[in-house]
């Protein structure tokens, strides 16, 4: 789950990061208000969970609060990569000497959580990472030990942070990594910290993205998933428990595991259809929650055929069989429906499905070609 | 020959009176497998079946000399235990829950690499070495016995290969599910050597999927390390490129992590990359 | 430092660990009130830092307030060991099923922390860990993981305690190794840790001693300190950072390092006379710190002769003569003084003395020995 | 010959710009002992002396391949100079500091094993090989090469022996300070097995106090592992009782921990115990 920037930020002050003292806005007014009681030129930013809103004209610097209130009028409303503008922040603007980037993430191949720091920082951040490597200072991080403070000082000594500024780095770095361990994070993000004119380390702007997994420890965080931001399949997905992604196929795939759906899609494809969707009902689903998936999958109208791809371990065949059935009757439709179930209780579940007039496949290539058959109008019966 | 686990596995389930637990121990005592015993806090004492069950794992070990540990307990214990497990001295330790946080998983390996214990998973079905042992939730109906090795991330998708495999007559020494978790106790390159190892494993296959750098790294450990042949099927052409995580998470990963990358990897070094799962019978016939 | 029964367990209650809602009376009449509050049969214990406090008649049970207070006025004021107590804890009386015993300290030999239970707790724990050791449970602890809940419970498990109780021992269990490592403590004890005739349990008594080296982390903790526990002397010398301990002999020694001061007190006997008190001046000890501890000897008044053993590494014997006389100035004294400089700069250090009229040594054993004698009234100018 | 320190050790000084830093840096120099460089955070660039300071460990081990580190940083900081001498790879780490807490001390020394660094400390005088290396505090005046081997929880109790040791003409291979803290990086058990392989050491001398079980295990080790002759003194007969840490610390020690049991326990496998320091030379000298 990705947190917004405000809440990212918000969530580093309470850590004792030093934050510029902005506040959010969900109308024009709002941000008229905000910004004359900062009293000083202000940036207005949308709050949305897309990269590059800078580029399409989600952040803009305004000097009196009349200016903020004509930006938050442009933004509010905006459509960014698909997303809707329904909050903005409204933080002082600052005089800016210099930018570095600060992170923390998990290193798979390390087996450890990681910080990135690089003096270039800044969104061309990444473009520094391939292009100039040695700028790019990482420091793995004990889980016993955490972040102790001569970590900090060789990251400061490394990116070749001014003297003055060691002490507020080390106890920005230390807040960071607390931050991050305390939110069961996966990733937490200043880019930029910025250097003000008045030497001081400030974080202008952040990120977090905390690990699903983890949210029952920590229902505060789990309470800000805005869930504005999401596909409303998706939303649905997610509250069924079922992990599902959007595509723009015509046959829509229900799959136990992610990585049989994604061979399953791959399949599709390589049998000349498109996958609607990424659909995982994951181990040992029982029939309500099929039930879901299938609506979730039907709900799309670009899905022209169903694939059911169950190979059956902790899943077992002829619950999945009596959930798409009991979906079925919730949820008549004409899209044909291909069904494989292979593995625990296959027989009971193919016994189950023989009741309906679905589509049948023992192998995964024969179903994905039924199916990519059936999408396409081809008789197949 | 096998690789992990055989006849001699004395395994105990974690987790054992859970719906999960005791559905698998039944599937696994049907398949031949030698459970010893079970743990459940707070039922030491009581019977799943023929199999006695213990409050912790320290007094299961004491009474049944077990080498080998199952873990079904819900996500949110899962991570207390692997350390309980480990603390015990099981040598071999096999997690099938999904979910486990990932903060959890990296306190957890460290810890396990100081204790010495191996940990396959979590979030994996487990191990099977056909007619010897079936330590997690592999169907056992679709294995037979051969000299096929098997190493994946995925869980359903192994089926689908050994699946394939056993319909066209080619029998497994042993099938390796290592877990999709982006922290996770065995990786690619540990099993591969261990298949290399085992005189009975004459290929092996390979199962990978998009995101991290396991499969490249098996790609270098093939070329530098390994003898025997290995096929390999990587899932998620046709995924959504890989949500990374942020600026941070591009730095980490770079170029690699797509299945473009795993594949490119795989076949410079001599992989046989199939195109879909089905597929690798045919590969392997024709090495 | 060691911390009250009363202190240590409103401690542990701030970690969730449950203890008898009493409280502390310095007067009879609050004793009364307190009692009257509580409204049932009482405890009236005495707050001294002092084992056997039972035994001398410092814990008493009360039926009524009247009786309470009875007993508060022959508490209060009572001399145990050498403590008067000036303090009293009040707590609701309990029916006990069971008492255990459940501690951590410091195991030097295996480097960790050590949990340490037993179903035999109670006052005679020692003996039960002396005649039948196989009663007392041990587990260390990996300061990277903490105590994880299986440790917890292979330690209920192991000391027999019944299933309806593991989950508030768990609790209890990780309450108070947090408790113990986030006070920086050197040991955390509840014993017993009853249980009630209600099925709960209740930490009756509670120890803590902290680390005074970590002290300078918890401000809170450090001003719990009760300097009317201690001897004046010994308060004076913690105020001026040296190591002091009163003991019953005539040769007061002065010596850096503690392993040489008790070398040097061990020296004393070995030559007929005993020494009266410890005392590690540290290292690198200035002149106003040896000032200050020349005034901490002489002002026992069984002192009869004074021994500076100061063999100088970080320490400079300069700076220890000069602290030596700037005392003697400030103190004058006819009591005799030996004085051995050895080490870092022992020259500067002995001509500075031989302004004054102090007996100087070369040998150790020579020091004691003229040490002995002058205390004795044996000339050996 | 000698052990862990002599003219081999390049040595660095972190916290060398401090009082005690400099102070001993300048009479290690003066001894002759080979300082390559010195740590002191947000100093890097200037000198102390002719040696030049530098901002962390890790700049001061690449640019002077140094071995080894002695540490008189406040002890407020010294579990963090610890940790990064030891993460810089410093194979020798000498903590002279006292006053560390306990618990960051079990951390740090938990650290320590996983990285292969030896810790010697904290709250000790350091290491001395006579005319060769001075790390730490020790007076170098009162040495004298020989080849009686010297290990000690004590700081100044050590010099005595020493002194004693050189006015009787008995010099010494190395003498170190393992310091008298409940925990320390380096016990009695391993100086002694490092004495034992040294050529040069004949004799040993163990100075040793009361608290803990170190002398004890140290006779184990004496009875089981050692050739050469051991004597010792064990300081505190006359102390008052260890103060004890509540039942939970009487039920650990137990018996030991007293000078009684200490001489008691050496006595019993052979070692000579002096009564008084300055007796050592007179028993050396009767072995």
């Amino acid at each position: 789950m990705k947190l917004h920037e405000y809440q990212s930020k918000f969530r580093f002050a309470e850590y004792g990061i030093p934050i510029p003292k902005g506040q959010t806005a969900t109308t024009a007014s709002q941000a008229f208000t905000i910004a004359e009681e900062i009293g000083g030129p202000v940036v207005v930013k949308a709050q949305v969970l897309a990269g590059g809103r800078g580029k399409a004209g989600g952040v803009k610097l305004a000097h009196t609060p009349e200016e903020a209130k004509k930006h938050a009028r442009v933004i509010l409303g905006m459509d960014i990569k698909g997303l809707i503008v329904k909050k903005i922040l409204i933080d002082p603007a600052v005089e800016i000497e210099a930018e570095i980037y600060l992170g923390i993430t998990i290193d798979r191949a390390a087996r450890r959580s990681v910080m990135i720091a690089s003096s270039a920082g800044g969104i061309a951040i990444e473009e520094v990472a391939a292009k100039t490597p040695e700028k790019i200072v990482r420091a793995h991080i004990d889980p016993c030990l955490g972040l102790p403070n001569y970590q900090a000082r060789n990251i400061a000594c490394e990116i070749g942070l001014s003297r003055t500024l060691w002490k507020q780095f080390i106890h920005i770095t230390s807040a960071l990594y607390r931050c991050y361990e305390e939110s069961n994070a996966s990733l937490t993000e200043i880019n930029p910290l910025v250097v003000t004119n008045g030497n001081q380390l400030l974080a202008l702007d952040g990120k977090m993205t905390l690990d699903d997994n983890a949210l029952f420890r920590h229902p505060r965080l789990a309470e800000m998933r805005d869930t504005d931001e999401e596909a409303p399949a998706e939303t649905l997905a997610r509250q069924a428990d079922l992990s599902y992604v959007k595509l723009d196929g015509e046959i829509g795939c229900m799959v136990n595991g992610a990585g049989l759906a994604m061979a399953t899609m791959d399949m599709t494809k390589l049998f000349g259809g498109s996958p609607a969707n990424f659909l995982d009902i994951g181990g040992g689903a029982k029939s309500d929650k099929v039930a879901a998936a299938l609506r979730i999958i039907l709900a799309d109208p670009n899905v022209k055929a169903v694939l059911f791809n169950i190979f059956g371990g902790i899943t077992r065949c002829d619950e999945v069989a009596h959930g798409i059935l009991s979906a079925l009757g919730e949820v008549p439709t004409d899209v044909p429906m291909v069904a494989r179930l292979v593995g625990t209780n296959e027989e009971k579940g193919r016994a189950i499905l023989a009741q309906s007039n679905m589509i049948t496949a023992i192998t995964l290539a024969e179903a994905a070609q039924k199916a990519v058959e059936a999408a396409h109008g081809v008789s197949v019966k | 020959m096998s690789i992990l686990v055989n006849k001699n596995t004395r395994l105990i389930v974690q987790g054992i009176t859970g719906r999960e637990g005791s559905f698998h121990t039944e599937q696994a005592v049907a398949y031949g497998t030698n459970i010893v015993g079970g743990v459940t806090p707070g039922k030491g004492g009581e019977w799943v079946g023929k199999v006695p069950v213990f409050d912790t794992v320290k007094a299961a070990v004491e009474a049944t000399e077990a080498n080998c540990s199952v873990i079904y307990v819900p996500s949110l214990y899962t991570a207390d235990a692997i350390l309980e497990a480990a603390d015990a001295g099981i040598p071999l330790i096999v997690a099938i829950t999904e979910g486990v946080p990932v903060l959890d998983m990296i306190r957890v390996r460290a810890f396990l690499d100081r204790k010495g214990s191996r940990l396959v998973g979590p979030n994996c079905p487990g191990l099977l070495t056909p007619n010897e042992a079936k330590v997690g939730i592999m169907p056992g109906h679709i294995t037979t016995p051969g000299n096929v090795g098997v190493v994946s991330r995925s869980g359903t998708l192994t089926y689908e290969v050994v699946y394939a495999l056993t319909s066209h007559g080619m029998g497994q020494t042993t099938c390796v599910g290592i877990g999709g978790d982006p922290i996770c106790g065995t990786g690619f390159t540990e099993v591969l050597a261990m298949f290399e190892d085992d005189p009975v494993t004459e290929q092996i296959v390979l199962i990978g999927e998009i995101g991290g750098t396991d499969e490249e790294e098996a790609a270098r450990f093939i070329a530098e390390e390994m003898t025997k042949p290995v096929v390999a099927f990587i899932a998620g052409r046709t995924a959504p490129p890989n949500k990374r995580m942020g600026h941070a998470g591009a730095i980490i990963e770079g170029e690699t992590g797509t299945a473009e990358s795993k594949i490119k990897a795989l076949e410079r070094v001599g992989v046989k990359v199939a195109e879909h799962p089905e597929q690798i019978p045919e590969l392997i016939a024709s090495l």
